[in-house]
């Protein structure tokens, strides 16, 4: 069964056979992602109710918490992927990692944002230097260094190589992120979810967001795996079986033309 | 030495010097490092004399008081040991309110607190306002209940 | 519908944080689309001219 | 088999190796000091221009002077990164330097020390003037200049590792700007925090044993980074 | 001693060679051959551990080269495109210092004698970014002499060097390989060298 298995991720591990793998994956979490939207969106604003306290601006929390997580979880997925990548060499898991960075870049921006339009009617203010917002915005400029490292080294190897050495040393920021709002007192509010104590919300809102979380999550599955398979084309142009994929292809379009 | 030994030793440095930053971390993590300082770190003279610096608590209840002018509001914040009295010129962001959280940047002149931004600090607790409103009747019991002398009661932790 | 809009005073900051979510989220599938279709028509091109040249 | 005539072997320690790198980094900085020079010059102009551009009034430059000096000691510094392994890049030294029969990591803490010698520890030095300049206290000055000795290591650590990451690669120093200015931020908030605690009579101990902590951290793993980044860089 | 097992490399887009065997003995020369862009420089590059092979591995006395680097390092002295010789430094303290750097017990003595030898006698002291391509060269080689290393990587060891030069150069390696050393190298130029064994690579030959 484990032999099975280890063949498996072998054989998957190739980008040639990734490929149509990912192909095929991706309109299933393009479905779960739009039903979990849909789901998530009306429990939000029709179901869940006004907070005690904030009133209906505590709404944005259904993105930005989303967001949130889904910008450091996409950083240590990424990282993780830069090891493999480095450690044994699997050149699927530097281009899972260059796939990943845009979008833990955009979520990481998208935290940023909703925050600040969340601070203004809550705190009074659009952003504040504490230890939870500038942290957040470190990883920002690691997600941004990531990419630009990537894009301005020619060898692709060498770009991956480079990039992922980048990615693993920024791991450092990711405790100091989830943890700020317990070593310092910030205006941040602390964790309302976390994995040791009984979450702090009411179950509907808990629900919705954990809903919009699923949601974000499918959505970085099926827009990686779009992007890697991009990734993979042009990484492995020179192969026969790209030359004879998109061969096939264009004799097809003209076909299709006559 | 041995390509053995090398590696031996880089790891021992390597631990120690895990120590010694883990040991200075949870020194600095004791101290202060924090965005705002609390009445009673201000009373014992922590707090920056002549200097802006943000002040952070609870808003006492029952304490705010607003000019004629409408702008201009006096109010106490707390940490439930000393209070310190606030005034403050200027728009107060929605979330202001008696017993909220409240983080407030400004001087200290002759024992009030000038403030020059207020910022509203809000916790972690979500919950529908019937909810919340259930809780407080709850609470109002307990109160009466205790007021009655029962004393089986546990005081609720603010 | 204007009251659900207004969100008590706050529609501003709620829409705005919306909006920009699904501003950017849209723009990136926008984008991984039309990147992929340009790596396919360049290499489906450098593929029938290297058939060609055999 | 010939073996024994031409395996002698390594005779001279890590040490020597080490001091090698350092006496070489120190000997080729002062055949360059147009190059230290201008990174200096950089530190004071932007701390002098400041009274300049604000407002020459003391109390406002006191308020504000912890802040400026450490800006202008990060931005000195960032300059310097450049010029760390890109001439050893260029000339083929630093292929050699990877054919080196000791740890890469060692090598790279003995060029990273040479560098600190040059760079960083010259700001340190500069800094009770600039201080006074900005109207600082005699304590106050003091704190500063125990910050920057424990801040500006870290800097040319961080920036070793930057500056190995981007070498050879276009646009080179405005990447490396971008890639460490993020690790530079921590250093940074810390070091004028102490300082500025310092100033209105704060304690300021966890700024200090924080900025430790972060000294260490690098030190054990900056070189490892830089290292593996060199052998990337040479690919 | 030096054995290379199923080595490819690829550069870029471009696959250089692939199923690279062979194997090196003391006292013999290894003459690689191959036109422009064949991956000669890659190669040697890669017996160095400059460079990872994207499959196969290079040996040292039947370990990875990769995994005991220090071992392996003391015994490699790799002369590469670049000469590895800093301008500001003069041609005695570049000699001094890499030396130092390599763990080498070379005296003062030792250094002059090889600058004297290899022909920049009386211009040990001047920085080296005032002389002229050939001389720089000669530094570099320079450093042959001082190694103590059994395996020498050269690569187009003779370019910008005059016929004295090379002439001398060519002795050198002999005499190395005389010693029981093991050379690598390749070059454009025809170069007569007598050893006991030469083997050669044409990386134009392989199939890749």
């Amino acid at each position: 069964m484990a032999l099975k298995d280890s063949i498996a991720w072998y054989h998957f591990a190739a980008p040639k056979n990734f490929y149509p793998l990912a192909g095929k994956m991706i309109p299933w979490f393009w479905g779960l992602t739009i039903v979990l939207l849909l789901v998530g969106l009306y429990l939000s604003f029709f179901v869940a109710p006004t907070d005690y306290k904030q009133g209906e601006s505590y709404r944005i929390i259904f993105i930005h918490v989303p967001a949130a997580w889904m910008s450091m979880l996409i950083y240590l997925v990424m990282a993780t992927y830069a090891i493999i990548g480095l450690a044994w060499k699997v050149r699927l898991a530097d281009m899972m990692a260059s796939a990943l960075a845009p979008t833990g870049a955009m979520f990481t921006f998208l935290a940023l944002w909703t925050g600040a339009f969340w601070g203004k009617p809550t705190w009074g203010t659009y952003w504040v230097w504490d230890a939870r917002l500038t942290s957040e915005l470190i990883l920002l400029f690691l997600y941004i260094g990531f990419i630009s490292l990537q894009s301005a080294i020619d060898d692709p190897r060498r770009a991956a190589k480079a990039s992922s050495l980048l990615a693993i040393v920024g791991v450092i920021n990711l405790p100091i992120i989830y943890f700020s709002v317990q070593w310092w007192n910030t205006l941040h509010q602390g964790a309302s979810v976390s994995p040791t104590m009984a979450p702090k919300m009411a179950t509907i809102m808990l629900t919705a967001m954990l809903i919009m979380t699923v949601a974000f999550w499918m959505y970085t599955i099926a827009i990686v795996l779009m992007r890697v398979r991009r990734i993979i084309l042009e990484r492995e142009r020179q192969t026969t079986w790209v030359m004879e994929l998109l061969g096939d292809e264009t004799v097809g379009e003209k076909d299709g033309r006559k | 030495m041995k390509t053995r030994h090398k590696r031996m030793a880089f790891i021992l440095v390597g631990l120690a010097g895990l120590g010694v930053a883990a040991w200075l971390v949870l020194n600095a993590l004791n101290s202060n490092l924090a965005l705002y300082i609390s009445p009673t770190d201000v009373l014992a003279g922590d707090a920056p004399k002549n200097q802006t610096f943000r002040l952070g608590g609870l808003v006492v209840e029952e304490s705010l008081e607003r000019e004629d002018d409408g702008l201009t509001v006096h109010f106490k914040v707390t940490d439930s040991a000393n209070t310190i009295p606030v005034t403050f010129t200027g728009i107060l962001p929605d979330l202001f309110e008696e017993g909220q959280g409240v983080v407030a940047q400004g001087k200290m002149q002759g024992g009030v607190f000038i403030a020059s931004e207020v910022l509203a600090k809000h916790d972690e607790n979500y919950m529908p306002t019937q909810v919340a409103d259930m809780l407080e009747e709850g609470e109002k019991l307990n109160q009466q209940e205790q007021a009655g002398g029962s004393a089986t009661v546990v005081p609720q932790t603010p | 519908m204007s009251e659900f809009f207004a969100m008590g005073g706050h529609g501003f900051y709620i829409w705005v944080s919306y909006g920009v979510t699904a501003l950017f989220m849209i723009t990136e599938v926008i984008a991984v689309i039309r990147g992929k279709r340009t790596v396919e028509k360049r290499l489906a091109r450098l593929a029938r001219t290297l058939s060609r040249s055999e | 088999m010939s073996d024994g005539v031409l395996t002698s072997g390594v005779q001279g320690g890590l040490f020597a190796a080490w001091r090698a790198m350092l006496v070489r980094d120190l000997t080729l900085a002062m055949r360059r000091r147009a190059d230290v020079l201008t990174s200096l010059f950089v530190f004071i102009i932007v701390v002098s221009l400041f009274p300049l551009g604000v407002s020459p009034e003391m109390s406002v430059l006191r308020g504000i002077a912890p802040g400026v000096i450490w800006v202008a000691a990060l931005l000195a510094t960032m300059l310097s990164l450049g010029r760390m392994f890109a001439d050893d890049h260029q000339d083929g030294s630093l292929e050699q330097m990877l054919l080196l029969p000791h740890p890469l990591s060692m090598l790279v803490l003995g060029k990273v020390l040479a560098h600190w010698l040059v760079s960083g520890l010259p700001l340190v030095l500069l800094s009770p003037l600039l201080g006074m300049q900005l109207g600082m206290e005699g304590e106050a000055i003091g704190l500063l200049m125990v910050t920057l000795l424990l801040g500006t290591p870290v800097l040319s650590l961080i920036g070793a590792t930057g500056a190995a990451l981007t070498l050879g690669v276009r646009g080179g120093g405005v990447l490396v700007s971008l890639l460490v200015l993020p690790l530079y931020i921590p250093v940074l908030i810390i070091g004028t925090g102490a300082v500025d605690a310092g100033i209105s009579g704060m304690d300021y101990e966890g700024h200090l044993s924080l900025l430790g902590a972060f000294l260490v951290i690098a030190l054990l793993t900056t070189p490892l980074a830089t290292a593996a980044a060199l052998r990337i860089s040479v690919e | 001693m030096l054995e290379i097992r199923d080595l490819e490399c690829v550069r870029g887009d471009h696959r250089l060679f692939t199923g690279l065997n062979f194997s090196l003995q003391g006292g013999e020369l290894l003459y690689l051959r191959g036109s422009n862009g064949s991956g000669k420089t890659s190669l040697l590059r890669t017996v160095c551990g400059l460079l990872e092979p994207t499959e196969g591995e290079v040996l040292w006395k039947g370990g990875n080269v990769r995994s005991q680097r220090d071992e392996f390092n003391a015994e490699l002295t790799y002369l590469g495109h670049l000469n590895g010789v800093k301008g500001e430094l003069t041609a005695f303290e570049n000699l001094q210092l890499g030396g130092a750097l390599s763990g080498l017990a070379v005296s003062e003595d030792d250094i002059y004698h090889a600058l004297e030898r290899i022909g920049l006698g009386g211009r040990e002291d001047l920085p080296t970014q005032v002389l002229s391509q050939g001389q720089k060269r000669r530094v570099a080689l320079a450093r042959l002499l001082l190694s103590q290393a059994s395996l020498w990587v050269l690569d187009e060891p003779f370019t910008a060097l005059d016929v004295g030069a090379v002439d001398q150069l060519a002795k050198l390696i002999e005499a190395h390989l005389q010693k029981g050393g093991m050379v690598m190298f390749t070059t454009h130029q025809a170069v007569d060298i007598r050893a006991g064994a030469v083997r050669e690579v044409n990386l134009d030959a392989l199939d890749s």
